[in-house]
């Protein structure tokens, strides 16, 4: 059986670095193939270079074992072959059925506007996604920015789809979804090529694993010829153990109390209280409020109710009021609102601190100084310093996002959704290293959708549903089960309802 | 869902108030002939501005349109005066001379279109050098002068100002079906849609096979042919053309484009919006002829403070979208 | 008809530069003082950047003011011929100031100046006071056909008198674009004997620009309009301005006046009216200045 | 690395094609005389347009320059007049007359800026209605003519624009001060970065403790007092103000900042690139003066092409930039 879409012996360069070297591989009619890498290994590249968004260096690109007659994104389309971005690919400013049919509205010469929404919807409906096909995509959350995207790759008609990290924004509920459309794909003869991090969705997944380090193809494997541990340890090179640190056990005094606290529309009268040296998780649904109570906590959306500072109460009406008291907050979503793209990593680094790096004149060995620190505390790895950080992998933009969070020194962080995209190797690092900001007398606030790390990582748990605080869980009491339920609102009654 | 009908309605409000202020102000301001004046006035700027409202949509700029009318009432006029031994005075001078506006127009938008698609150079650049060079060529065609329409021919061609069917003015017609179907074609053809794709996010347009410098050279070449068509109804109100035909007209139709509520920095465009912004702008016009406020060296801070006022009145979006 | 009321339309251009500015405030002043005088009359002013903006004025002052009479300084000829003519075939009075009309006999009323004169005036003084094989310079105002007929007069003014005209650039009428046009003059040329800047606003700027270069005795400045700071020189017996042309902003005074006294009594004021324009010397200066107006 | 070396030496390649091109034309374009005759006039301008360098790279936008240029002015000769009686003619009386002029430039910035930050409405907008206001205003107190300093208050104040030390001019040496100041608070002081992370995406800002609000106030604060700066140099040259002061300089500067190499979109500025542009405009002006070339009508045109081939030489820059 010829390959749908193959890559012959590709090396790929930007500038003087080549970071793809001699890549072989071959995707197949009805199987799903999984590459695995650590962040910046080149998969993205490589997905590019199939769709047609990036060519090669040298190598060629087969389609039916022919050599690839596109030249862009839109001619791969055209020929079949069809890529979900990991950044995101839709327009702000228009809504989610305009984006879904963007490039191939119907109609002859006024557009079909009853049957793009009509069609959205259907398509949003196989997905399980609530959100409104008028909804303009600016006014979305990052997880169901997500599943328009999945939505308006499968209305695409693929034979060849690839998939670059669509689950890193979702929840599991969603995951769930996206594998039911991803079965139904295979079966009906489309080549899927998927890459995560989660590497129990690889192993659910994946017919086929190709194993990407350094930009070289280390390993492959069909399915069941590779553990999660295996995997891990091919993509590292070195055995994994403990990828999350163990509890910790004693707490110093309340230094953050939130008392009927509301973020208008969305959180209503939440309440909770944080000690020194905690964890505290926050577990709930995509559209929870989980991201709004976070803005609101440091000063970002118009909010009511008490906050008390160890103690004194405190209002804040920004993040340089919440900097001031010491809070700091990781957005989730980091193209949007965590990073400037088209800067470099310096400039990046330092923004929100820009205070600290020379009084009048800003100090550039300072500066440097500081990022050679995080590159190597939070091993990010950038081909060149002063690249913009829209060129960085995905997960490396993550990791410098982590950096420049924490590069304030706060008493309080609040990181909505740490290990976004972030590799198995490196995300053990970030659990580590929040673990000993714990230890060092910080408290961490953790919002996720990643139920593992929410259970390794919390000393407690507080799950959100519609804006309410549906439940705090503590010590032995976190587990799957008792988390799940409250996420769900599934009581004992309730189950006996259904 | 109460900013969305702030923002739709901001720029509506003041031009009711407007309309009722004029009324006060004087008994004749809603005169079918007054109204037929602004109407009429309105209909250069106004069929300029739709064109200009796709340009910003998109995310470009153009400041060559008012050199540009000027530009092409020259060339109008001097083909006209050519052709008239030829073609004698009739119906058919009066179509070539469109033609050759039209003409005109669509090479001189082609020439902006191209310059920023293919050479890539900024729109604001590309059209400030365009200005000077239109203004430059009539002025220099014109020998400083004015350009003037044969008297006998200009005679002919008068009704297409002034004339009409039904008690309405062409320029009137003219500018109604260019509004509806600008009107159209943001909202329900694929190069409205393309318009806002590529000003939102022109990389997700290209991403999405969208053939992005084809729309955008298409935004300038529309804005060509409707500066031709400005002009076609401009000439025979005023018979010739000279250095200061037009002048300002990029700023007014800016300006019209951005009172009406599409973003500067492209992504969204209205072009009713845009319509009731250049009603605006003339109704100001006409309410201060229309009473004796002020002295007239402030007529243009009274403009000023109606523009803002205008804008103020939408605010409850832009501060919404600010965030 | 002392109980009838009258309104009369008085449509100029705004005041972008000097002269213009002189005329808006003659216009402004005029019409404060007739209004006193003569209860029953009513002015409506405007005032227009583009030839486009003062056809509208004009057609509001018909659809909405409901004048009687109309006094109009045309922006340019061509464009305002039309709409004039409109006005007079709706049964208006029409006094036509400064500008002709591209069609005779529209108006009722003709006031202007003389442009060809103002270009002839200064050039045979040129040709007077210079030797042939002098060198000048002349600062053009803003492309318009006035501007054309003052240099072409002046030119053929001087035509034959071996006067050798080094550059002819627009200063625009503007203080500051005079001056920067004569700065460049003076790095260019290293020798000039006068320089006709046919306007006093750009005859400030360009004496200006010479007292910078420290070439004050070499030249000598004829300006033009009657601006009250070079009549004052002119006065003086200042030797860089040793003359004036006068093209007088009061003339659209005389207009209003006469348009006003056509409603308010009997006499017959229809006809055309050319003020010619005067060499300004430090003998009749005295009766050519008016410290008071603006200009 | 190719492309920046492109980006960053095309507007320097442009200057010195010109220079060269001018040197050749004309032997007196090299003269001390004629090279501070160009570096003093570019002042104006410059000083304005590094001001705007800031305003533009955090997204904002002010076309109202001009018109604040000559209502500062006109502010300054007024209040110079009327305090000449008290004061008397010496150093008190300038300093006084400059005190105001950057006192008025501050609160007319001050207005733009709260109009936009506090109030939410697009600079384009908010500066279109001020540009009408200061220049009415003028228009108004001037009485439609030109408002002049008393003539001995202005021979003491002369020395101010034409002498200097060293052999340089004041206004050469305060635009170099201004431009080194400039330069260093882009590219070394939060303020700068802060402008650059607004302009490039102000949420991110927002979110990075950024106090965008305050920042873009102070762009055009900035702004409004480098407009007074401007003026009080621009004061003494020839002694007045009126309607026609400053007209246009407001593209000229935007032109500047743009030619230089500053996105209009935001996110980027470059003030170096901001002055050569200004020198380049300049030039350009003083080229078309000096040499006969053609005929005075196409210097505008001779002038649009010139610009555009400026930026074609950095167009390396924008169309990486626009992929
Ligand atoms: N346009 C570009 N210019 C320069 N370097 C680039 C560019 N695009 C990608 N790179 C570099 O190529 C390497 C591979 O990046 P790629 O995005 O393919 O990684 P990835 O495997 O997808 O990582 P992640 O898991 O973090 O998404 C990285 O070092 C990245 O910084
Ligand atoms: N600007 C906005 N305008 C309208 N609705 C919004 C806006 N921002 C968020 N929402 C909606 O508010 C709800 C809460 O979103 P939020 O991002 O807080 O959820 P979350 O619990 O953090 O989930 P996630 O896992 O996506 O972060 C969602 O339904 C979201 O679509
Ligand atoms: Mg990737
Ligand atoms: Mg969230």
């Amino acid at each position: 059986m010829t390959p749908a879409l193959a890559l012959q012996d590709v090396h790929k360069s930007f500038g003087p670095i080549e970071v793809l070297h001699g890549i072989d591989f071959a995707l197949r009619p009805g199987e799903v193939h999984a590459l695995i890498g650590e962040n910046g290994a080149g998969k993205s590249t490589i997905m590019k270079i199939l769709g047609g968004f990036l060519t090669s260096t040298s190598g060629q690109v087969l389609l039916d074992g022919q050599p690839a007659p596109y030249r862009s994104g839109a001619e791969a389309e055209a020929a079949g072959v069809v890529v979900i971005h990991q950044e995101f690919n839709l327009a702000p400013d228009l809504t989610v059925a305009q984006n879904v049919f963007l490039g191939r509205e119907p109609g002859r010469f006024l557009l079909d506007h009853r049957a793009m929404r009509r069609e959205t919807q259907a398509l949003l409906d196989q997905l399980d996604c609530r959100v409104s096909p008028d909804a303009r995509i600016r006014d979305l959350a990052v997880s169901d920015r997500q599943m328009v995207e999945i939505a308006k790759a499968l209305g695409r008609k693929a034979r060849v789809l690839i998939m670059d990290e669509p689950s890193a924004v979702l929840t599991h509920r969603e995951v769930e979804v996206l594998f039911r459309q991803i079965d139904r794909l295979r079966a009906s003869g489309v080549a899927l090529l998927y890459t995560s991090h989660r590497l129990d969705e690889v192993r659910h997944l994946a017919d086929r694993i190709t194993v990407l380090r350094d930009g070289a193809v280390v390993r492959q494997a069909l399915r069941g010829e590779l553990t999660e541990d295996g995997m891990a340890t091919a993509m590292v090179g070195r055995d994994l153990k403990d990828i999350f640190p163990p509890r910790r056990d004693s707490f110093g005094p309340v230094v953050l109390e939130v008392q009927g606290f509301s973020v208008p529309p969305v959180v209503q009268d939440v309440s909770f209280t944080l000690r020194r040296g905690e964890v505290l998780g926050i577990s709930g649904l995509v559209g929870s409020g989980r991201t709004e109570l976070a803005e609101g906590l440091v000063g970002l959306r118009t909010h009511r109710g008490s906050l008390r500072r160890e103690g004194q109460a405190i209002t804040l009406h920004s993040t340089a009021d919440a900097a001031a008291h010491g809070l700091a907050y990781l957005t989730e979503d980091r193209k949007e609102l965590g990073l400037l793209l088209d800067k470099s990593l310096r400039e990046n680094l330092t923004l929100s601190t820009l205070g600290r790096f020379g009084r009048l004149m800003i100090s550039r060995p300072a500066e440097e100084t500081a990022l050679t620190r995080a590159i190597e505390d939070f091993d990010i790895r950038a081909p060149r310093r002063d690249m913009a950080v829209g060129n960085l992998s995905g997960g490396n933009q993550q990791k410098l996002l982590l950096a420049k969070t924490m590069l304030p020194d706060p008493q309080i962080v609040i990181i909505d959704e740490p290990t976004r995209g972030i590799d198995i190797g490196t995300k053990s690092q970030i659990y580590h290293f929040i673990d000993r900001l714990a230890r060092d007398g910080l408290s961490v606030i953790v919002i996720s959708s990643d139920m593992p790390e929410i259970l390794g990582l919390s000393d407690r748990v507080l799950v959100m549903r519609q804006g309410r605080v549906a439940g705090e869980l503590q010590g032995d009491a976190i587990t799957e089960t008792a988390v799940v339920r409250l996420v769900m609102g599934t009581t004992e009654e309730a189950t006996a309802d259904a | 869902m109460r900013n969305l009908s702030l923002s739709t309605l901001g720029p509506l409000a003041a031009l009711i108030l407007l309309v009722v202020l004029g009324a006060f102000l004087n008994a004749n301001f809603l005169s079918a002939g007054n109204i037929t004046n602004v109407l009429a006035r309105s209909a250069f700027i106004g069929m300029i501005a739709v064109g200009m409202t796709f340009v910003i949509t998109s995310g470009g700029l153009d400041l060559s349109v008012g050199s540009m009318a000027a530009f092409i009432a020259g060339m109008m006029i001097l083909a006209m005066n050519a052709m008239l031994p030829t073609l004698g005075i009739g119906v058919p001078l009066v179509l070539a001379g469109m033609a050759v506006a039209l003409g005109v127009g669509l090479l001189a938008g082609l020439a902006n279109g191209l310059l920023i698609t293919r050479a890539g150079i900024e729109p604001f650049i590309v059209t400030l050098g365009t200005m000077g060079i239109f203004r430059s060529l009539v002025t220099w065609i014109a020998d400083g002068g004015t350009l003037s329409l044969d008297f006998e021919a200009r005679q002919f061609y008068r009704p297409v100002y002034y004339g009409g069917i039904f008690g309405i003015t062409w320029p009137i017609l003219v500018f109604a079906v260019v509004a509806v179907l600008g009107e159209l074609a943001m909202r329900r053809t694929r190069f409205g849609r393309y318009c806002e794709a590529i000003g939102s996010n022109d990389r997700v347009a290209r991403y999405s096979a969208v053939k992005v410098e084809r729309v955008q050279l298409m935004t300038y070449v529309a804005l060509g042919v409707l500066v031709g068509l400005a002009t076609i109804l401009y000439v025979p109100r005023l018979g010739s053309a000279s250095g200061s035909t037009g002048l300002l007209w990029e700023l007014e139709a800016i300006a019209a484009v951005i009172i009406g509520g599409t973003a500067l920095k492209g992504g969204y465009g209205r072009v009713w919006g845009t319509v009731v912004g250049v009603l605006i702008l003339s109704l100001i016009d006409n309410i201060l002829n229309l009473a004796d406020l002020v002295s007239p060296y402030l007529n243009g801070a009274i403009q000023g403070v109606i523009i803002v006022l205008a804008v103020v009145l939408q605010r409850g979006k832009s501060s919404a979208e600010g965030r | 008809a002392e109980d009838k009321t009258y309104t009369i339309g008085v449509s100029i251009p705004s005041a972008t530069h000097g002269f213009m500015g002189g005329l808006n405030w003659h216009a402004q002043d005029t019409i404060k003082r007739l209004e006193a005088t003569y209860p029953n009359v009513k002015f409506v002013l405007a005032t227009a950047g583009e030839p486009g903006k003062q056809v509208d004025d004009i057609e509001d002052m018909l659809a909405t003011r409901n004048i009687d009479g109309l006094v109009v300084l045309p922006f340019e000829s061509e464009p305002l011929t039309g709409p004039v003519k409109a006005v007079k075939d709706a049964g208006k009075w029409v006094t036509v100031v400064d500008r002709g009309l591209s069609q005779p006999g529209i108006e009722d009323l003709y006031v202007a100046g003389d442009n060809t004169a103002f270009g002839q005036v200064a050039g045979e003084y040129f040709r007077e006071n210079l030797p042939s094989g002098a060198k000048v310079v002349i600062l053009r105002g803003i492309p318009t056909t006035l501007d054309n007929e003052r240099v072409d007069a002046f030119e053929k003014a001087i035509d034959g008198s071996g006067i050798e005209v080094l550059d002819k650039q627009h200063g625009n009428w503007n203080r500051d674009d005079a001056f920067t046009v004569m700065q460049d003059y003076l790095s260019k040329y290293p020798k000039i004997d006068a320089v006709w800047a046919a306007d006093d606003d750009m005859a400030l700027g360009v004496m200006e620009a010479i007292a910078a270069a420290g070439r004050t005795d070499e030249m000598w400045i004829v300006g033009g309009a009657g601006m009250k700071e070079i009549i004052k020189r002119v006065m003086d017996g200042d030797k860089q301005v040793p003359v004036d042309v006068t093209y007088p902003p009061a003339q659209i005074s005389s207009a209003i006046e006469m348009t006003t006294l056509h409603f308010v009594s009997a006499a017959p004021v229809s006809g055309r009216f050319i003020i010619g324009s005067t060499l300004v010397t430090p003998e009749n200066a005295a009766q050519f200045y008016f410290p008071d107006s603006p200009f």
